[in-house]
């Protein structure tokens, strides 16, 4: 077994005055798919948001490669990679410049690589196309290209199937399988029943949290 | 004293309107956020302590059952 | 920090320097502002408007707007500026290219001075372009309109640095714009008066430089704090939505 | 140091100590506010210049002293809420902020009528009453933030932002205000730059900043135990309290 690359101990998040989860611990090691599962609003994606560093409002600890991360913030947001319910796409930029930007603060990309990843998505000839003109799902793949030529080892992705039609989620399936046995580390949240060999889970919402 | 009689400290020697109007609204704006704020300190007390009593009276309930979503379509008449 | 997590992790310095990470954010927002001329004219439009209601209606008398000619255009131009930062974040956020910008490897504070010199770039500099043609038809003489020029040239990106905290501050909110107005005009008096007041001394004769000079100084405080405080309250409205 | 610190932030022992001293605090600032403005009303002498109508100082004064100095207060309230995310913090300036709004409108409203018998006129573009109304919607937009955000901790910490910003500020509006009012009308009565006060004037007034003073602490106490109770109102010991009549 190797050492995490995040440690959440006694995580606790309350929002609107509710309580959505307390006292949940888990580790996410290299190597592993791990998915947050659990009813509508019992607090999936702010799970995901609190561990890519943009919510702010829990208590507990968290540790990266052992360390608070907050004293390894640069590193930890080097090393992770988090794909949100918005996908992150301008709709007046093509894909081409739009995965540009993307990729242009975390490391330098040629961009023959980029259209080998947008090529990847299926998106094989839409370079050039402004993204508004692009549909739902088609957008989504844009960012979704980003994950195959992403070298971080974290994935945080929330809800990364919404509006990909059934082969494209059975190759994203295959690209989390693969990622992990190249010694990745993939958290995901979503309603899509995924089921991988290995797999662990969080499952939130039921009065108590699992550990895994 | 400054003044000579009761009615010169009204009057002022004219000013008595300005210096008196600005004591007056001091005093009743400084009263009644004293007066306001002691209100509501009051108010969410007792606000507590009703769903406090309340609470009691209900222990042992659990009051958050859960309903499960069924989808089911509510019947609405479609003429 | 354990030997088998290090061998997964990218060490920091393989990533993009600070100064390329700014200019990618500059160049796509710039790219961005041309696909949509329009929003690149608004601003503009606007200004022109209401530098006009003042001759009708106050006075078209040259003596008038030979005196307010250079408050009228940079209250004006403060306005068009105020009207502009509602969208300095708000499609960012939108689209989620926000989140993104937040977590990228890079100070944040710089990120946000980048944004902030595009928008500078894009609506703050037009102004001042099409200051000398309004300037003439209030009036103003040739000397005025040069130095109401270079100070809304030095005053534009305090505005526009201000503002961004402000922007920033009230990202995701109901009635997002008219909170902005309320927070940040009354931290735009100072540039105003200065701005106005040069003008004012340019045109009795006086020397301006000390003038300039202090606008100069209000410009690189800006520039030096103003992004620090955006970026936190951005990390705030992101941790809020 | 660091368990005092923590001991300081933490809302149900301010609680207990705010109850303990709020009586205090009360009678001490009603007296000395009452003692103030009696003698400044009746006793101190006339001013030679602006007559009778000086008086109003003893109001005007401690109200604009109490508002700049609750927006000082407000900012390094909000360090503590930035830095070290202290709970009573937050609840000090969420509490604070309409008191200072309505100390800024008391003053800025007796200087108003203050002017009409000094300078004839209801209202003067004069420095300090600028900059006042400046800091009127300083606080302005100080509440409509807080009102504006749902969350408590985000509010809490936008508005220190805001405050913050506000703060670096105020010494550059009022420099720069004053210096435009020196543009405009050089020269002309102040209201409160008396050269030098004559100590019967002097008393009066440093009574009344006093008295107000501590009233003020009266107000935000009662106000930020009110704050305390709505957020803390699920926790054991505000049930206990209150269930053992507490208040």
């Amino acid at each position: 077994m190797s050492e995490p690359l995040l440690q959440a101990i006694n995580l606790e998040c309350e929002r609107d005055e509710r309580l959505l989860f307390q006292n949940l611990s888990f580790s996410i090691l290299p190597g592993t798919v791990t998915r947050v599962e659990g009813p509508n609003g019992t607090g999936k994606t702010t799970l995901l948001r609190i561990l890519a560093g943009l919510n702010d409002a829990w208590s507990g600890d968290l540790l990266w490669c052992g360390e608070p991360r907050s004293r390894q913030r640069e590193s930890f947001l080097r090393n992770t990679l988090y794909l949100g319910h918005r996908p992150g796409i301008k709709p007046l930029l093509t894909p081409m410049e739009n995965l540009r930007a993307l990729m242009a603060g975390r490391r330098p990309v040629s961009d023959k690589l980029l259209s080998q990843a947008l090529a990847g998505t299926g998106l094989a000839g839409f370079e050039r196309v402004p993204c508004r003109n692009l549909s739902a799902g088609q957008q989504r793949r844009v960012a979704l290209a980003r994950l195959l030529i992403a070298d971080e080892p974290l994935w945080l992705l929330d809800e990364v199937f919404t509006a990909i039609d059934a082969s494209g989620v059975q190759a994203i399936e295959a690209l989390l399988q693969q990622r992990a046995a190249e010694g990745g580390a993939v958290l995901v949240t979503t309603h899509h029943d995924l089921q991988l060999p290995g797999m662990n889970r969080i499952t939130l919402g039921q009065g108590q949290n699992h550990e895994c | 004293m400054a003044f000579d009689s009761f009615s010169a400290f009204l009057a002022m020697e004219g000013h008595g309107p300005y210096v008196w109007t600005c004591y007056a609204v001091f005093v009743v704006f400084v009263a009644g956020m004293m007066f306001w704020s002691a209100r509501r300190n009051r108010a969410v007390i007792e606000g507590c302590k009703r769903r406090f009593e309340q609470q009691q009276g209900t222990s042992g309930q659990d009051v958050r059952q859960k309903a499960s979503a069924t989808f089911t379509r509510v019947e609405v008449s479609q003429d | 920090m354990n030997a088998k997590v290090d061998a997964v992790l990218k060490p920091v310095e393989t990533g993009v320097g600070p100064v390329q990470a700014m200019i990618a954010v500059f160049s796509r927002d710039v790219r961005v502002a041309f696909r949509q001329r329009q929003d690149l004219l608004n601003p503009l439009l606007f200004f022109v408007m209401v530098v006009t209601l003042f001759p009708l209606g106050v006075s078209p008398e040259v003596e008038f707007l030979r005196q307010s000619g250079a408050g009228i255009l940079w209250v004006a131009a403060l306005l068009s500026v105020l009207l502009s930062l509602d969208h300095l974040f708000r499609h960012d956020f939108d689209d989620g290219t926000l989140e993104q910008l937040v977590l990228q490897p890079q100070p944040l504070f710089l990120l946000v001075l980048a944004k902030t010199l595009a928008h500078w770039m894009l609506t703050g500099l037009p102004l001042v372009l099409l200051t000398p043609i309004l300037g003439i038809m209030v009036h103003l003489e040739g000397n005025s309109i040069a130095i109401l020029c270079l100070t809304l040239l030095i005053g534009t990106p305090v505005l526009s640095l201000i503002g961004a905290i402000g922007a920033a501050l009230t990202l995701g909110l109901r009635s997002a714009g008219v909170l902005l107005s309320l927070l940040i005009i009354p931290l735009y008096i100072p540039v105003l008066i200065f701005g106005t007041g040069t003008v004012a001394a340019a045109s009795e004769g006086a020397p301006v430089a000390g003038y300039l000079a202090l606008m100069g100084a209000f410009l690189v405080l800006a520039l030096t704090l103003a992004p620090f405080a955006s970026a936190a309250a951005l990390r705030i409205s992101m941790s809020n939505s | 140091m660091w368990q005092f610190f923590h001991k300081l932030g933490s809302p149900k022992w301010f609680y207990g100590i705010a109850t303990r001293f709020m009586p205090w605090l009360l009678v001490a600032g009603l007296m000395l506010l009452l003692a103030g403005l009696v003698w400044g009303l009746a006793f101190a002498p006339k001013d030679y210049l602006q007559g009778n109508s000086y008086r109003i100082i003893f109001i005007h004064v401690p109200t604009a002293f109490l508002a700049q100095s609750m927006y000082i207060m407000m900012a390094a309230a909000g360090v503590v809420t930035l830095v070290w995310r202290m709970k009573l913090a937050d609840v000090f300036v969420k509490a604070v902020a309409p008191v200072g709004l309505v100390f800024t409108f008391l003053s800025l409203f007796t200087g108003a009528v203050w002017g009409k018998p000094t300078w004839g006129t209801w209202w003067i573009w004069d420095a300090r009453l600028t900059s006042m109304l400046i800091l009127l919607f300083l606080y302005g937009g100080v509440i409509a933030l807080d009102r504006a955000i749902n969350d408590e901790k985000s509010a809490a910490r936008a508005v220190a932002v805001l405050v913050l910003v506000g703060v670096v500020n105020i010494p550059i509006i009022k420099y720069s205000v004053e210096w435009w009012n020196t543009l405009h009308q050089p020269a002309t009565l102040k209201l409160t730059e008396e050269p030098s006060m004559p100590t019967e004037m002097l008393v009066p007034l440093l009574l009344s900043i006093a008295g107000l003073y501590l009233l003020f602490g009266w107000l935000a106490c009662l106000r930020m135990k009110t704050e305390i109770l709505v957020r803390e109102q699920r926790t054991r010991w505000v049930k206990d309290m209150i269930m053992a009549g507490g208040r």
